[in-house]
């Protein structure tokens, strides 16, 4: 039979490469776990470089949609390369599966039958941070974030449940602040109960340094999003040790199919798994999933987004189901910096913030 | 005892021939002039004996030794001193800073040439010390083309129309200085077109005519043959 | 905004501004001194980082690692110069920049190819990890100090070497004038070659010294490199004095203004206004400076003498 | 048989840091005129120049040029009122051909050149006074050389070529017989002859037996003063002008 | 120059294989390429421009990208209010062009001022400068989304002249632009505006002695070549559905650059070389299948792409340019 193909758009080349190589990896892993096979069909995941611009990611979902002809495209780390992306696919009528990138429009006005995600929507997570804090008594919060899209949605969101008082706010140069003495400063000066950062990727390494040498640690808590993940824990994790984040997952997330996709990847890989490899890897299952609904045969459009839609597999968070815009509906949980039984970083969970989380931006999606 | 020998010298900008086997030689404490009409090659053969410009064919010795392949400071360094064409000097060096970056103190290290006896050939330059090079007046910028040449105490000293652009006043204090060098032993290759001059210090003339010498000989039979000077010099 | 803060902010805009020196040095030695624009100073600057982080590594003393970190670099840029630039000294700017934007790419790829894509870190020892009090009340990190000393170090090392000796003088001679320089008895070549491995040295000076703050990673160079480029040109191209102060200033701008633009916006803006126009003109402050600057003076704040006209 | 000024220069000074390279100079050239310049090296001709043809700011000074006042005017400006010069340095298009180069000079003064569309290897408007200003000065066979492959010569030559394009009404030429050779200067010797009578010529020289042979008038330079001016004759007689300047020449 | 030299027939060929494009690849029954070539085309209009200033005018802009940005920003905001707030004469692609040209040619007038004042490394310098300022201006806009972009839901209505949602009618479109910029720069380059420019680049001093002042010639090449490239940029929002503050970062202004200089700068032809040798080669090295050692070579194609930028600037100094048979039109 014909191979189902799934397009998959992510970085591997400069040095944001690290993520994309984590999710191929966990593709590559899923793949593996099905044998090769969906629906009797055997699978071919064509992987594309966005080189971390816009442009190119567009340019290959292109070449994927109208040249390579796949049935399903995924991945995409970045907010922009999604938006520059997201038409080419949905108005060619393939689907478009996002593994990270969750940015407000596309779970709000802009969403779109053909358009799912299995990751989350930018502001839930800090959301189940604003309640953390809440809970633990934190009355005065300093935030800092770059200034973009996805800094802004965070900040939004850690506002939009965080009921103390803000007594300060930085909003970083973007893309590259190096330096963040100056900020530093004005939070020690600030004397907040608490400081709140969402400094993704490689600035994150560079914050945390900052913060520890700053001294700051020791008057004012660090709570993040999206700041440290498996893939920098190995290299800031002696940094970045007790510090509190949330998120919709962690590797010691307690259910079957999360042990497994751990255990292998820890396995084939030799280290942790990331969350982005967590949800490209669900990505594939979300596929498989519909593909063997429909028994393989995709040439039924609708049939095969109803089988999306319903979700019916072993997600590596346990249940999965998708709201009303087709992104996750999730429980976020507390998750803390340990050392494991090896030795090396990793994150356990503290306890549980959000049970069967919505983001606030569905009910303005049109879509049923 | 002979100090630079040319053999059959060619030489090429690109794909064009200049130098169609030119052939000269200087001996120890002589004045030799190099003399010819715009463009003949006079200042392509200069910068064959320099390196600046590589013969592709022919010899070229400096007392002694094959020079004709070895680059532009290793001949320097082995004792010739250059006055360019079109003075060269460096725009965002100071006069002094002109003079001495480059200075040596020859091959004999005894050179009798320091900044006290240059100031004194020219005291211009001595009032123009920290003025940039790109601030001078022309004349001044010859001036310090020649004082730092000098500077470098060479055994074999070049001059490239060295006079152009100079008060006659201190065009005839150059003639006179090339007379002292002269008494002192000093070996010299001179350019220029002001023949009354040269003749009168000049142990022998070369006459260059499209890149190969078409005439030699000395101050008197170069007076007495009003033919060959006016054919080739066009005076 | 009280005073104790205001100090800090303006130490750490001091402190940014050395770390640009460091790296504005180097490049202006080589840019505005032997006429090369080489973009590919900051994959120097993150060979410096790196070769550190991993001599450190081996090691296991950051002192070791730095000294070993800038002999390496320093070679590096010799056999860059030798294989790659050397022809490119008499092109115009234009070959200039976009050789050096190969080596840029050839750095990057290279340096995934070898540490992989996750970057590394630079463990300080104890004594250089901790924090002393200058100003009370504010902790300040000793190795931020300690760029500090090396950066005042650096400059006046290279103002005398540059202003003072006939090294300096051969150096600045032998931009503009290469081939008479050579005529005069100069190996114009090994001099070129030698200052091109100093200008590296400094880089990997600077990338060592940023490597334990700013985080070792690929393409760490480029956003310092077009800051450090601002510097330069604010300063007068090829003027160490230039680069020194225009380091300072750079520096003094965009920590103090990113501390407190927000507040100084509210007295005009209405707050929330105030709040997102802030950190867009924080990031184009010193594009604006630099603006400025050229526009009243097209040739920088110290042009050294006897370039142009 | 005195003609009026033509330019008339009043106390003009130039200072450059500490040094004065035109103090306090005054002297006149009258219409039709070869007025040589002459004086030591850092005399201050060049500067002098410079200041004419507005290169250079003056820091103090009047110059008249046809009977009005041109010291606050732009460079381009005072071409436009008939001032031309060539350099000491040549100074040319070298990736224009001959011809290209006379004709840009030549399109400088036809108006704007706002004109975006007509191909000037079209323009007869501007190639025929371009061809006849070098059949003129003899220069028609290296039309459509590329200047860099000229020789020295010829370049000094079509140095003053591109300024006589301009249809200047005073001439400023820098030692325009630098570097050449004897041949080619009694060449250009000939030509200077022959524009004298067309143009009021400013001349900078340090060749002697052409300064004497063509000047009208001489005015020697010494640290940025004129110490003397006259005729060919007088100044070669004066003492003061042969200690400063001309030694045993002339 | 002979009317048919073999280059002359070389880029015909070009021109005559573009021009037929669509139809080739409906038979290879695969529109890819068509959208590949279009974007091309649109940056050989952008990279034909800025030949004016770097090529022919010696002056080097580092920040043509804003233009492109400027023009696909009109767009973008035009559909977004048509689409958002229903205004729809916002949509109008005529009002569209007409707001890119006039705001490109602004933004170039006072850009232009400024920098042309400096020389050399400054001018690089300083115009790399204004466009990081609009660069971080476009960042900061959260209405139009800040650095994730804004996607145009609607592409200019050209108001049934041309329908732009038709691949063939948008390729034809920007092919018959291209020609146009082409033959323009061709006129421009040989007339007596172009006779100025060039004459600035080879010796402004003699140029102001002659009698020109070459600022104001230099400054409205300048607003040329932007107000051209603010119309790639219209062109480009329209192919892309999308805009981005990525498109007007220093590097894509860098890439532009290395078009030119890869096809040989100041030769009308030679930035169409250098855009397609450009993007064929990302397209190529990326796509190298080749595995040693278990690393996928094209993931790091730039480690080759890298060096061979260094080896045409040592080896090949006009690019692909002085590949092509013939002499080189010398820099007209
Ligand atoms: N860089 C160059 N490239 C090509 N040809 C050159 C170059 N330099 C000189 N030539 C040519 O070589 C020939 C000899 O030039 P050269 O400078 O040696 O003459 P010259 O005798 O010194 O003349 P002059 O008296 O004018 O200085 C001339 O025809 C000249 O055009
Ligand atoms: N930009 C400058 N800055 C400082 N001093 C300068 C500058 N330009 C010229 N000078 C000085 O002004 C004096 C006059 O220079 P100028 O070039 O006018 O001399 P000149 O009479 O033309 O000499 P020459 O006959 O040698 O060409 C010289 O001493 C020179 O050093
Ligand atoms: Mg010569
Ligand atoms: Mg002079």
């Amino acid at each position: 039979a014909d191979p189902v193909k799934i397009g998959f758009v992510t970085t591997l080349s400069t040095g944001a490469g690290a993520i994309g190589q984590d999710m191929r990896n966990a593709v590559d892993l899923a793949v593996e776990h099905l044998g090769g096979n969906m629906g009797g069909r055997p699978v071919e995941v064509i992987y594309e470089d966005d080189a971390f611009k816009p442009a190119v990611g567009k340019q290959k979902t292109d070449e994927l949609v109208k040249k390579d002809k796949v049935d399903f495209v995924a991945g995409y780390i970045w907010s922009h390369v999604l938006m520059a992306s997201y038409k080419s696919a949905v108005d060619n009528g393939t689907f478009l599966i996002s593994s990270n990138a969750g940015p407000s429009a596309l779970a709000g006005k802009l969403c779109n039958k053909d358009f799912f995600s299995t990751s989350w929507q930018n502001d839930t997570t800090p959301e189940a941070m604003g309640e953390v804090l809440n809970q633990r008594g934190v009355k005065k919060l300093y935030i800092m974030a770059p200034n973009y899209a996805a800094g802004k949605n965070m900040v939004t969101g850690v506002e939009r449940t965080f009921k103390g008082k803000i007594v300060g706010k930085d909003m970083t140069k973007f893309p590259a602040q190096l330096d963040f003495s100056a900020e530093l400063a004005k939070v020690r000066a600030a004397k907040p109960d608490a400081l709140f950062v969402f400094y993704p990727g490689k600035h994150g390494a560079q914050f945390l340094t900052q913060y520890s040498q700053s001294g700051l640690a020791d008057s004012v808590p660090l709570y993040t999003t999206f700041t440290v993940d498996s893939i920098s824990l190995p290299r800031i994790g002696k940094m970045a040790e007790g510090s509190l984040m949330t998120l919709f997952w962690s590797p010691d997330l307690d259910n079957p199919a999360n042990k497994k996709f751990v255990t292998d990847f820890k396995k084939k890989y030799g280290h942790y798994p990331s969350h982005y490899g967590a949800q490209s890897y669900d990505t594939i299952m979300l596929i498989n999933s519909a593909v063997e609904k429909v028994q393989g045969d995709l040439s039924n459009h609708d049939a095969v987004r109803a089988a999306l839609k319903e979700a019916d597999f072993n997600s590596i968070r346990g249940d999965f189901k998708f709201g009303n815009n087709h992104i996750p509906i999730q429980n976020f949980y507390l998750r803390q910096v340990v050392k494991d039984a090896d030795g090396n970083y990793t994150t356990k969970i503290v306890s549980t913030v959000y049970k069967d989380h919505q983001d606030s931006y569905a009910k303005d999606c049109k879509m049923n | 005892m002979t100090m630079l020998e040319l053999e059959d010298i060619e030489t090429f900008y690109g794909q064009s021939q200049v130098l169609f086997g030119m052939s000269l030689s200087i001996k120890e404490g002589e004045v030799v002039t190099l003399m010819g009409r715009n463009g003949m090659g006079k200042t392509t053969t200069i910068r064959s004996i320099m390196g600046l410009t590589p013969a592709r064919g022919g010899r070229i010795t400096f007392r002694g030794q094959d020079i004709t392949a070895l680059p532009a400071y290793r001949i320097a360094k082995a004792g010739i001193g250059l006055v360019p064409e079109g003075r060269r000097i460096s725009p965002n060096l100071s006069v002094e800073e002109n003079l001495i970056a480059t200075a040596s103190k020859g091959t004999s290290g005894n050179g009798k040439w320091t900044l006290q006896s240059v100031y004194q050939l020219f005291p211009r330059l001595q009032e123009r010390q920290t003025s940039m090079g790109n601030q001078l007046s022309g004349g001044e910028q010859q001036m310090l083309a020649i004082a730092r040449a000098l500077m470098t105490n060479p055994e074999l000293l070049i001059l490239d129309e060295a006079t152009e652009g100079l008060a006659p006043l201190i065009r005839q204090e150059i003639w006179a200085c090339l007379t002292r060098l002269k008494k002192d032993g000093q070996s010299i290759l001179v350019i220029d077109k002001n023949i009354k001059a040269l003749s009168e210090i000049a142990d022998c003339h070369y006459i260059v005519e499209k890149g190969r010498i078409v005439w030699t000989g000395n101050s008197v039979s170069l007076a007495a043959n009003s033919k060959i000077k006016h054919r080739y010099l066009g005076v | 905004m009280d005073g104790l803060l205001l100090l800090e902010q303006v130490l750490n805009g001091f402190q940014l501004g050395l770390l640009l020196f460091l790296l504005a040095a180097g490049l202006t030695l080589v840019f505005g001194i032997m006429d090369m624009v080489n973009l590919a100073h900051g994959s120097l600057y993150m060979m410096g980082a790196y070769f550190c982080a991993t001599f450190t590594g081996w090691t296991g003393s950051f002192l070791v690692g730095a000294l070993l970190t800038i002999p390496a670099v320093f070679l590096l840029g010799v056999i860059v110069e030798m294989i790659a630039l050397r022809n490119l000294y008499a092109r115009d700017h234009l070959d200039q920049v976009l050789a050096t934007f190969g080596l840029i790419l050839f750095f990057n790829e290279t340096t995934r190819l070898i540490w992989g894509p996750i970057g590394l870190s630079i463990p300080l020892p104890e004594f250089l990890s901790s924090t002393v009090e200058i100003i009370p009340g504010a902790p300040y990190p000793v190795f931020r100090l300690a760029i500090i000393l090396m950066g005042l170090l650096v400059a006046g090392l290279l103002y005398f070497i540059v202003a003072r000796t006939r090294l300096g003088m051969l150096i600045r001679a032998g931009a503009s004038n290469r081939e008479m320089i050579g005529a005069l008895g100069i190996n114009i070549r090994l001099l070129f070659t030698l200052v091109f491995g100093l200008g590296a040295a400094l880089a990997g000076l600077a990338g060592l010294m940023a490597g334990p703050i700013l985080s070792v990673e690929i393409g760490m160079g480029e956003g310092i490199l077009i800051l450090t480029l601002v510097v330069i040109v604010i300063g007068g191209i090829g003027s160490i004095k230039g680069a020194f102060i225009a380091a300072i200033v750079v520096g003094l701008i965009d920590t103090v203004g990113r501390s407190f633009l927000p507040e100084i916006l509210k007295l005009v803006l209405s707050d929330d206004s105030a709040s997102t126009a802030a950190p867009a003109i924080s990031s184009m402050l010193i594009y604006l400076l630099m603006a400025l600057v050229l526009a009243i003076r097209p040739q920088g704040l110290f042009p050294p003498k006897g370039v142009g006209k | 048989m005195s003609s009026p000024d033509l330019l008339i220069i009043d106390k003009l000074v130039k200072r450059y840091d500490g040094l004065l390279a035109t103090d306090d100079l005054s002297f006149s050239l009258r219409e039709g005129e070869l007025h040589a310049i002459i004086g030591p090296n850092g005399a201050g001709k060049t500067t002098l120049i410079k200041q004419l043809t507005g290169e250079i700011a003056s820091d103090a000074g009047a110059i008249h040029f046809d009977g009005r006042p041109i010291r606050r005017l732009s460079e381009p400006a005072r071409s436009h009122i008939g001032i031309a010069r060539s350099f000491q340095i040549t100074s040319l298009f070298p990736d224009f051909t001959v011809l290209e180069n006379v004709m840009l000079a030549v399109q400088a003064h036809q108006g704007h050149s706002f004109r975006f569309w007509r191909a000037t290897g079209k323009e007869e408007r501007l190639i025929e006074p371009a061809r006849a200003l070098l059949d003129d000065m003899g220069m028609e066979d290296s039309a459509d050389h590329l200047v860099a492959a000229l020789s020295h010569g010829e370049q000094r030559q079509l140095e003053i070529a591109v300024a006589l394009a301009t249809k200047p009404k005073l001439l400023l030429l820098d030692e325009p017989m630098a570097g050449m050779s004897s041949e080619d200067s009694g060449h250009l010797v000939e030509i200077l002859r022959r524009l004298k009578s067309r143009y009021s010529i400013l001349l900078i020289e340090h060749d002697m037996d052409a300064v004497f042979s063509l000047a009208d008038r001489i005015t020697v330079l010494v640290y940025g003063r004129a110490i003397a001016t006259g005729t060919p004759d007088e100044i070669r007689d004066n003492e003061e002008v042969r200690r400063a300047y001309l030694g045993e020449e002339a | 120059m002979t009317l048919l030299s073999p280059r002359v027939l070389i880029n015909a060929a070009l021109l005559l294989l573009l021009a037929a494009l669509p139809f080739l690849t409906d038979m290879m029954g695969d529109s890819y390429y068509t959208g590949v070539t279009s974007r091309v085309l649109i940056l050989a209009i952008a990279a034909t421009s800025l030949n004016l200033l770097i090529g022919y005018g010696g002056m080097v802009s580092f920040g043509h990208a804003a233009y492109l940005g400027l023009g696909a920003y009109i767009v973008g905001i035009g559909a977004f209010h048509a689409i958002e707030d229903g205004i729809d004469w916002m949509l109008n692609g005529y009002y569209q062009l007409a707001a890119t040209l006039i705001l490109s040619a602004l933004v170039a007038l006072v850009i232009g001022a400024i920098s042309l004042r400096t020389r050399g490394v400054y001018f690089i310098m300083i115009t790399m400068a204004f466009a990081q300022m609009l660069y971080f201006t476009a960042v900061g806009i959260e209405t139009y989304g800040g650095d994730d972009g804004l996607t145009i839901y609607s592409r200019s209505d050209m108001l049934g002249l041309i329908d732009l949602n038709d691949e063939k009618s948008l390729y034809y479109l920007i092919f018959f632009s291209f020609l146009a910029v082409l033959y323009l720069m061709h006129r421009l380059v040989g007339s007596r505006f172009g006779a100025v420019i060039r004459g600035s680049k080879s010796n402004e001093a003699r140029m102001r002695a002659i009698g020109f002042s070459p600022y104001k010639y230099r400054l409205t090449a300048f607003i040329i070549a932007g107000t051209i490239t603010g119309y790639a940029g219209f062109l480009m929002a329209n192919l892309n559905d999308f805009v981005s503050p990525s498109m007007m970062h220093w590097t894509r202004s860098g890439d532009l650059i290395i078009m030119i200089v890869l096809g040989g700068i100041g030769n009308l032809f030679g930035p169409l070389y250098g855009t397609i040798a450009f993007m064929a080669l990302e397209e190529l090295l990326s796509s190298i299948p080749l595995t040693i050692g278990g690393l996928n070579v094209g993931e790091y194609w730039q480690i080759i792409f890298g060096p061979l930028l260094i080896l045409v600037v040592l080896y090949a100094r006009n690019g692909i340019d002085s590949f092509l048979p013939g002499t080189r039109e010398r820099a007209k």
